[in-house]
């Protein structure tokens, strides 16, 4: 939708680019301009963005733990199936003859912090989300290919209808649209 | 003048020290996405693939009719005998565990390690590792005296009150395994999601759409997206590396934990690791030279990445020469009256012939690699892949075979003969791999997008690349 | 003496190549380079891919059905199918369900018997063990006996009586019988004819003679096919009258077997093991006895012997003839070549040097000549009496059994015969091949066979009538020393059989007296004064007859044949018939157990041989399992061939009883018909043999492919002096690591703490542990394929070693069940616990829990491990599901098992022993290996317990682990080996 | 093909995720409650027999010690079915003619027996011995329950491995005195513990775990 063409709702504006350094020098006036409520699409990881666009990662954190519970499951439970739960005498090695218990305690360490991560990273994402209100844009399909998206929300405080049109009108996007909620 | 243009505009330059560019020919985002896109969106599927599927499936087709009739009858319709007790099933689970192998190593320790070369190579070979546990993982199995009833290897809450024994290598297996058969499918989905989003957002009919639409989640390619999805890969290749490393480590164990001589020895996980890579390159280069051919992804996948996996070949393959070296070494230095006979009966024994193939296919022949002209020359280079891959297979049959087949008690030493269903099963087991192969590249991305993407000038704030 | 092992690559070279002082060699397939072996080095997929169905397995095809459907309720998600309990109407007297009753009895074999106990579960016998007061079992048992509960429930056993193969009712045949010989009885009945097998059964004699005296024209013959008939002919040279013989080898220090193989087959064999184990390792074993074996093949007893000298048949009489000038025979002169003079000195020193106590035994298919001459020296050395016994013959009526049957064969020839009876033995089969039996059979009006099976006589027979199995139906028999015991029987006739006594007595007497009445009534009066019911019961209870051994007689010496002892000409190759190790002379050939049992030596099954010696066979350029032909005096036979070192050169071994045509299932087919060879003029040994190699190859299945000790130090031995010098040549040599060592702190086992201790000086290599173990635990029988697979199943195994030349090498035994490692390799592998240590030591196999990795079959260092590749149990066949042991869980298809020390038995005492608030005592628990081996080489018992005889075994200086230097901890240790060779004698030793 | 899916899309993903998830936990409960239950076990399952033979009746009513039937329970693994000549014993008097006791008198008539179907049916590679387990202080009622009061047999506890456990790992918690084996509705004392160390202790009771105890 070009501006004011729109009819329905109205969720942000988007500004199209096929320059990657305008996207970036963009979104840094954005952030610079006070917004909060906005996001910027590419086709491919631009680390540029991680420090202008604000959010958290906890992600390492979740791992760490999805690792040590890991290895605690392991542990505990070779050791007391050996030694607590049925003891029985194997090729006359002691009940709880720990070397053997090593490699099945690595593997479920990693098992756990890789679920962790794939979970964790799918769950920060907000995974899945079929429907997102920027789909409703018909040339938002090109993110996935060489386009790249800067939007703006609308219920950013800061949000006005003239001036953030003008603000990343400034950077001379291919296309400057309004996307609709529905 | 835009972007693409540019990109295709600036000429390509190899990258300092190298001979040929990682992408060969002037390549913009757009037609670099319509390239990989179309092989599953608007191309038509080549002759080749149908032929080479036909084939497959009839090979799959003997594997399933060979595993039910030995389902009905018994294991014993393979020629496993006492003392020689397991042979082909078990040699097949270690060649195909190793097959993987390769495809974790490409896609996890390098991008680790920052090969950007690697870009155009790791999804199908991550897929290549997926399908080749997966066919690792049957051999176990249906090579169970009782198969119905190998979930009594897991520990689960039970009526006997009984439990897995945690001393014997094959629990380590099965735990190994089924950790290294999830990592890798994880991880490999977790890379394929934004070239789903591609494929989905380029899809022209309803049905592509929602296929794709769903698998790839809702992606949008948001900053915050990359953010955890770079985060993700990098924690998922961090993990995977020494992963990849223990699972062959565990199943060497299988061997060394046993008292056997000729299995009972410390050298053997590095010299399975080695293995392992070893003709898991050799089966990347065997899928990706017929494949970058059949679908004109010469530009993609170019002599350099040819290149660089028979380096990679080549270096393995000297470490394997090497023990095969020291083992005579360690058993003649041990004194010890078993460890020598078993080195003895090796060369000259009833089964000395897969000793010779096994040097001649992994260690003389292979050294063809020091040349140039058989790294970079498709041809060739297939060929020495082919040979090593086979001779990975006769050495793991070798080690499992010649140290059974005499061990401690000459009135029990024996002289195996295999049986046809043997064979059927090898052989069927590798149409289920190509069968599931083929599929992947039929239905999905098979090189990875947006990482290619990073590799194209311009794709930096400022105009760079990714290096 | 041992050889210690290689440490360097040179000298294993050497080793394996065969020079380093001794010769070894590989395996014989190597030594004689056969195509077939190379073939073998070469090719990974020959034809015979092992899973193709076999005679088993075709015959198997319903059960494989049964066993898939089985499949769904081995699974955990099904629940079993209802089961049924059938209570008695009116409970029988002292039968507790759940507990074993033992009756006592006899096996008679070819007319001998061994005294045994037979265990009954509900009325089902199981096993049979030794009787322990029986003098020809001493609680041991032979191989036969232990198979013979297997041929009382054999499915191909005759049903039903039949005329012409049609179905007839018991009435319909009496009166046949009656009919048939009524009319001959005016004429005196010289056209009735009667054909037995050796009879010393009294009360069987006395019914015949009873029918004889009826028919006074008629006559009765008796043919064995391997019976001892030269030992009669010896005897009738030797005394002028027929004499059977026995010995005391308990009393010899000396004992020289001219081609005997008295240790392990033969009449008294299983006592004769026991008295000769007795006297070599008894004590502190500072005197042991010696023995000489001169023979024609390699036999277990050869393979004991402390010196052993192959010789041709021919050889061994001008042997014997030479020993006897030697000792001094009267009248006998030595040959003008004398063979192997320094041998002839030596025994005769050490015969005559051990006046009354050594022993000359011939082989009982010697000629007539070596029986006289051994007659002959044990008369002059002194020994009658006091080690050789002479005694009346056992027969009711010794007869010349060959001469009765050429008789026999003439009046059928001229149509004299009008009805002929026979019972038992199988003439048609077994007669000498110049009788032509067969065909002079088909000219007699009406010929009865009464018999187990429906073999070759039968189906040539008018009638045919099914016998009843000893241990269905009363009787008497006699031992190899003439003690009688009454038979009783354990089980009602399985079919509507006939038994012997029932049919003659209905023949002189109306119908209907039982077997019982008849034996009852012929001891009522033959058992002398005294309370008869007392008497009999305490004879059947005991299981023999007191005081009814044979009283000894000495028979004066004759000698005017010493003479005219003529030297047999050697001409071409000799053949050298043998009765089977196994098989006998045919009878057992139907039993599996004994079809798949490895051959003393060869470890040969489900096939004979011609064998001949590695020389002979270069010469001939013939491999193993290659075929030839035999031409035997224009007879032919077709052949495999097997190279058996210390066969002598010029001389081919084959045993009799193989090539059945109408055996059964298992027998039929089996091997080649050596009969066809066999004439009455030559019946043990012919001359001029031509060997014609066939282009055929035929699989041999063996159990061991290997039989060189590649120089390890697996057995053990000294010679008795070499032991005086170093008693710890043993713990010497055995390299049990030191415990500190070990990474882990050992198991330590208060209460029991079981243990076995096998003796290979002891061990003769008889195979009756081997079968015992079979019976007890129901190990199944795989077939020809399968073995040849190797995928054999016996738990238990006799690996035979040959050492030296292996023209006359030296043989060494060694029983190998599992070894109950304490450290188990085994059971640390196994992923499911399905393996692992019981309280008490054991290494327990649990059936139900494995899953069959195999895993652990790998890291056994002992291969002891059995794996159910295919569904070996008949699951289908209703006969020997009764012979199963209820008390042993019968293994299905995918299952690994092994050796379990009898744990059943261990358990059923230790319960027993807890009931009464006790301990076991030691020999309380007996294996079934140990219960049935004749020379007590296995004992079994509680370690933890000093004073019981396992640990005092183990204390000695002899004991040594197997592979002690794998740590493994063996709850089963060897005493090494002692032989005791002459000094004066250097060769061969 | 702007907006594919609907807004419920989202919803309808997030719950089918966790749905998978649920389910594959739920099947897992499922089977392991199945193999537990009395469909499996057969426990508490009333068996028809060819005579409604009812142990309540007899042990509860007319007080008859397990051992006039079970004869053979002290000396040997078997407890021994009763015979018919045993139900004739009191039979051939009382309830002589009736039409319920038929299938018994035609059995001691023909002299063929009456085909009981079994209750406590331990699979074949189960050893399990009674005498041993009578004569160390197990009461009747341990395994069997509450005998005198099953009008028909049924199994009162589910013969599975791990209950064999229970006690071979502590019989001291189930041992009672040797005289009251065969009583029905015996109170333990409420010291069982205590109580049953000591008789441990006194009969010489070992609890045996080891494999070889019961699978051979």
């Amino acid at each position: 939708m070009r501006l004011g063409q729109g009819k329905g709702l109205l969720y942000g504006y988007a500004a199209e680019f096929d320059d990657p350094t305008q996207l970036v020098d963009a979104t840094r006036a954005v952030r610079q301009a006070g917004y909060e409520r906005f996001e910027a699409y590419t086709p491919y990881p631009i680390r540029e963005l991680d420090e202008i666009v604000p959010g958290w990662n906890p992600l390492a954190a979740i791992v760490l733990i999805g690792g040590i519970a890991g290895a605690l499951t392991a542990w505990i439970m070779q050791s007391w199936i050996a030694v607590v739960d049925f003891p029985i005498n194997v090729g006359g090695r002691p009940l709880y003859s720990w070397p053997s218990f090593v490699p099945i305690t690595f593997e479920l360490t990693v098992l756990f912090a890789s679920l962790a991560a794939f979970f964790g990273a799918l769950g920060l994402c907000g995974f899945p989300l079929p429907h997102h209100p920027v789909f409703n844009l018909k040339e938002f399909a090109r993110v996935s290919e060489d386009r790249f998206f800067l939007c703006i929300e609308a219920r950013d405080s800061q949000f006005n209808l003239q001036k953030t049109a003008q603000l990343l009108d400034a950077f001379e996007p291919l296309e400057l649209w309004e996307i609709e909620k529905e | 003048m835009t972007v693409a243009e540019k990109q295709l505009r600036t000429p390509r330059r190899p990258e300092p020290g190298t001979s040929v560019p990682v992408i060969a020919g002037a390549e913009s985002f757009g037609t670099l996405t319509e390239q990989i896109t179309s092989v599953v969106l608007t191309r038509p599927t080549p002759l080749f693939w149908y032929c080479t599927f036909g084939v497959a499936m009839a090979a799959l087709i003997m594997f399933v009719i060979s595993v039910t009739y030995l389902l009905y009858r018994g294991v014993g319709v393979f020629g496993i005998e006492v003392p020689v007790a397991w042979a082909f099933a078990i040699t097949n689970f270690v060649w195909w565990i190793g097959i993987g192998h390769a495809g974790t190593l490409i896609s996890a320790i390098l991008l680790l390690l920052n090969q950007g070369w690697r870009n155009s190579i790791n999804r199908f070979a991550e897929a290549m590792t997926i399908f080749a546990v997966m066919c690792a993982g049957l051999f176990p199995l249906i090579h169970l005296g009782r198969p119905w009833i190998f979930y009594w290897l897991l520990p689960y809450p039970n009526t006997m009150h009984v439990q897995p024994q945690f001393r014997s290598p094959l629990v380590w297996d099965v735990f190994a395994v089924s950790t290294y058969a999830t990592v890798s499918l994880l991880f490999w989905y977790l890379g394929m999601i934004p070239d789903l989003a591609s494929l989905r957002d380029r899809s022209r009919n309803r049905l592509a759409y929602g296929f794709y639409g769903v698998l790839s989640l809702g992606w949008r390619g948001a900053s915050r997206h990359w953010r955890f999805h770079e985060t993700a890969s990098i924690l998922l290749a961090g993990l995977a590396t020494p992963l990849v490393l223990s699972v062959h480590t565990v199943v060497s164990f299988d061997f060394t934990i046993a008292i056997l001589p000729g299995w009972h020895s410390t050298i053997f996980p590095p010299y399975f690791v080695a293995g392992a890579i070893y003709s898991g390159f050799a089966m990347v280069l065997i899928l990706a030279i017929p494949i970058r051919k059949v679908y004109h992804l010469e530009n993609l996948v170019t002599e350099r990445h040819l290149n660089n996996c028979a380096k990679l070949m080549l270096a393995t393959g000297l470490i394997l020469a090497y023990t095969y070296a020291i083992e005579p070494f360690t058993s003649w230095y041990s004194g010890d009256t078993f460890e020598m006979a078993v080195v003895h009966y090796r060369a000259v024994g009833p089964h000395s012939w897969t000793f010779w193939l096994t040097l001649t296919c992994n260690v003389f022949i292979p050294q063809l690699l020091w040349f140039r002209k058989f790294r970079t020359d498709p041809k060739r280079l297939f060929f020495v892949s082919f040979v090593i891959l086979y001779g990975m297979w006769v050495e793991r049959y070798m080690i499992i075979i010649t140290s059974l087949h005499r061990d401690f008690l000459p009135s029990a030493w024996s002289n195996f003969i295999a049986s046809p269903w043997d064979v059927s099963v090898l052989v069927g087991s590798i149409g289920l791999f190509v069968v599931c192969f083929l599929l992947f590249v039929r239905f999905l991305p098979m090189i990875s997008m947006f990482e290619m993407r990073e590799l194209l000038p311009f794709s930096r704030p400022g105009g760079g690349m990714e290096k | 003496m041992k050889t210690d092992s290689a440490n360097n690559f040179v000298s294993l070279a050497a080793l394996t190549h065969g020079e380093r002082g001794k010769r070894y060699w590989r395996s014989l397939e190597e030594l004689s380079c056969s195509p077939e072996y190379q073939e073998c080095l070469h090719t990974e997929f020959p034809e015979n891919a092992t899973e193709f169905l076999d005679e088993v397995s075709r015959r198997r095809f319903l059960q494989l059905a049964a066993a898939s459907l089985g499949l769904a309720g081995l699974t955990g998600c099904t629940r079993q199918p209802p089961e049924h309990i059938l209570p008695y109407v009116n409970p029988p007297e002292n039968v507790i369900p759940g507990r074993p009753l033992f009756f006592a009895t006899a096996v008679p074999v070819a007319g001998v018997a061994e005294g045994v106990l037979v265990e009954s579960h509900l009325g089902r016998p199981t096993k049979v063990e030794g009787n322990p007061e029986h003098p020809a079992s001493l609680g041991a048992t032979s191989v036969h006996s232990q198979a013979s509960v297997l041929d009382l429930y054999d499915p191909d056993r005759a049903k039903e009586i039949s005329r012409l193969g049609v179905w007839q009712s018991a009435e319909d045949f009496q009166i046949a019988l009656r009919e048939s010989i009524a009319p001959l009885q005016s004429g005196g009945g010289d056209r009735f004819r009667i054909l037995t097998d050796t009879v010393t059964s009294p009360t069987l004699g006395d019914q015949i003679q009873a029918v004889l005296s009826m028919f006074p024209g008629a006559k009765w013959h008796q043919y064995d096919g391997a019976g001892p008939h030269s030992a009669r002919a010896g005897a009738l040279m030797a005394f002028g009258r027929p004499v059977h013989t026995y010995y005391r080898f308990d009393k010899a220090d000396v004992v020289l077997a001219l081609d005997s193989d008295f240790l392990a087959c033969g009449e008294g064999a299983t006592r004769f093991a026991h008295d000769f184990a007795n006297r070599r390792a008894g004590g502190d074993r500072s005197d042991m006895n010696r023995l000489y074996s001169v023979e024609s093949s390699m036999t277990s007893t050869g393979g004991k012997g402390d010196h052993r000298l192959p010789l041709t048949y021919s050889e061994v009489e001008l042997f014997a003839r030479d020993l006897c000038a030697a000792v001094g025979v009267p009248g006998v002169t030595a040959s003008g070549s004398p063979i192997h003079p320094e041998w002839i000195t030596a025994i005769s020193h050490d015969l005559i040097g051990h006046r009354g106590a050594g022993v000359v035994i011939p082989g009982s298919h010697h000629s007539p000549a070596v029986h006289a001459m051994c007659h002959a020296m044990n008369a002059v050395l002194g020994n009658v009496g006091r080690t050789v016994t002479h005694t009346d013959p056992l027969e009711v009526q010794s007869i010349d059994q060959i001469a009765s049957l050429r008789e026999l064969v003439t009046d059928m020839e001229s149509g004299n015969v009008d009805v002929l009876l026979i019972m038992g033995g199988n003439p048609v089969y077994n007669a000498p091949a110049d009788f032509d039996f067969r065909s002079h059979l088909h000219k007699v009006k009406t010929t009865i066979r009464v018999g187990l099976h429906s073999d070759e006589t039968a189906t040539e027979c008018h009638w045919q009538v099914p016998e009843t199995h000893f241990l269905e139906d009363w009787g008497d028999t006699r031992a190899f020393d003439g003690t009688v015991t009454i038979l009783q029987p354990l089980i009602l006739p399985l079919y509507d059989s006939t038994p012997y006594l029932r049919l003659l007595d209905s023949i002189v007497k109306p119908p209907g007296r039982s077997s019982y009445a008849i034996v009852r009534a012929y001891w009522q009066i033959n058992a002398g004064s005294g309370n008869f019911e007392q008497w009999w019961r305490k004879s059947v209870h005991d299981g023999l007859i007191a005081g009814s051994a044979l009283p000894s007689i000495t028979p004066p010496l004759k000698t005017h044949w010493a003479g005219e002892l003529a030297s047999p000409p050697q001409q071409g190759i000799e053949l050298v018939f043998r009765p089977d190790p196994y098989l006998y002379d045919g009878r057992y050939a139907n039993n599996t157990w004994l079809q798949e049992l490895p051959q003393p030596m060869t470890k040969l099954t489900w096939d004979n041989a011609v064998h001949l010696s590695p020389v002979t066979a270069r010469q001939l350029k013939v491999g193993n399992q290659e075929r030839v032909e035999l031409n035997c005096r224009g007879r032919t036979v077709e052949a495999s061939v097997w190279i058996s070192p210390g066969q002598p050169e010029n001389s081919a071994t084959i045993h009799l009883g193989w090539g059945r045509s109408h055996s059964g299932r298992a027998g039929t087919g089996a091997g080649f018909d050596a009969y066809r060879l066999r004439t009455s003029d030559a019946l043990w040994c012919g001359s001029g043999l031509q060997i014609r190699k066939i282009d055929k190859n035929y699989p041999l299945a063996t159990t061991q492919l290997q039989q060189s000790m590649e120089g390890r130090d697996l057995i053990l031995s000294a010679t008795a002096a070499e032991y005086k010098n170093n008693p710890n040549f043993a713990s010497q040599a055995s390299k049990q690591p030191a415990t500190e060592l070990t990474l882990y702190p050992q198991w330590n086992y208060t209460g029991y703490a079981w243990g076995m201790s096998i003796d290979l000086t002891r061990c003769v290599n008889c195979n009756a542990c081997v079968v015992a173990c079979q019976a007890e635990n129901n190990i199944p029988v795989v077939g020809k394929e399968q073995v040849l697979a190797r995928r054999a199943m016996h738990w238990l195994r006799i690996d035979t070693y040959y050492e030296g030349d292996p023209a006359n090498p030296r043989a060494f035994y060694q029983p190998v069940p599992c070894m109950q490692c304490e450290d188990a390799p085994c059971e640390l592998v196994c992923p499911v616990q399905a393996t692992n240590h019981s309280s008490e030591g054991l290494n327990d196999m649990v059936y139900n829990r494995c899953v069959g990795t195999r895993y652990c079959s790998n890291n056994c260092p002992y291969k002891v491990r059995r794996f159910n590749f295919l569904l070996f149990q008949d699951w289908v066949t209703e006969q020997t599901k009764l012979q199963r042991n209820p008390d042993v869980t019968v293994r299905s298809r995918g299952v690994m098992e092994k050796c379990t020390y009898c744990v059943q038995r261990i358990r059923e005492t230790d319960i027993q022993s807890r009931v009464e608030d006790r301990f076991i005592r030691d020999g309380e628990v007996q294996t079934a290996c140990q219960q049935a081996c004749p020379t007590q080489a296995i004992i079994f018992g509680d370690i933890n317990n000093h004073d019981n005889h396992v640990a005092k075994l183990k204390a000695l200086n002899l004991n040594y682990a197997l592979l002690a230097e794998l740590n493994t901890r063996p709850r089963t240790t060897y005493l090494a080996e002692l032989r005791n060779p002459n000094p004066e004698l250097k060769s061969n030793s | 093909m702007p907006q594919f899916f609907p807004r419920t899309a989202n919803s309808i993903a997030r719950f089918s995720l966790l749905a998978m998830v649920l389910g594959i936990g739920l099947v897992a409960w499922l089977g392991a409650m199945i193999v537990r239950s009395p469909y499996e076990t057969l426990q508490d399952v009333p068996r028809r027999q060819p005579v409604p033979f009812s142990h309540e009746h007899h042990v509860g009513g007319l007080g008859i010690d397990c051992r006039y039937c079970h004869t053979t329970v002290e000396e040997s693994s078997f407890a021994n079915i009763p015979p018919t000549k045993v139900c004739m014993n009191c039979h051939s008097q009382m309830w002589a003619v009736a039409p319920v006791l038929e299938p018994v008198r035609e059995s001691y008539r023909s002299g063929k027996s009456i085909e009981w179907t079994r209750v406590h049916d331990l699979p074949q590679f189960v050893y399990f011995n009674h005498s041993i387990h009578v004569n160390k202080g197990i009461g009747c009622e341990t395994c069997h329950g509450r005998v005198d009061r099953m009008p028909l047999m049924w199994q009162a506890q589910d013969l599975t491995m791990s209950w064999c456990l229970n006690c071979h790992r502590d019989p001291g918690m189930y041992v009672r005195p040797k005289e009251k084996v065969f009583a029905m509705g015996y109170e333990p004392p409420a010291n069982q513990r205590q109580f049953g160390r000591e008789l441990v202790k006194e009969y010489h009771i070992q609890s045996l775990t080891s494999c070889s105890t019961c699978h051979r």
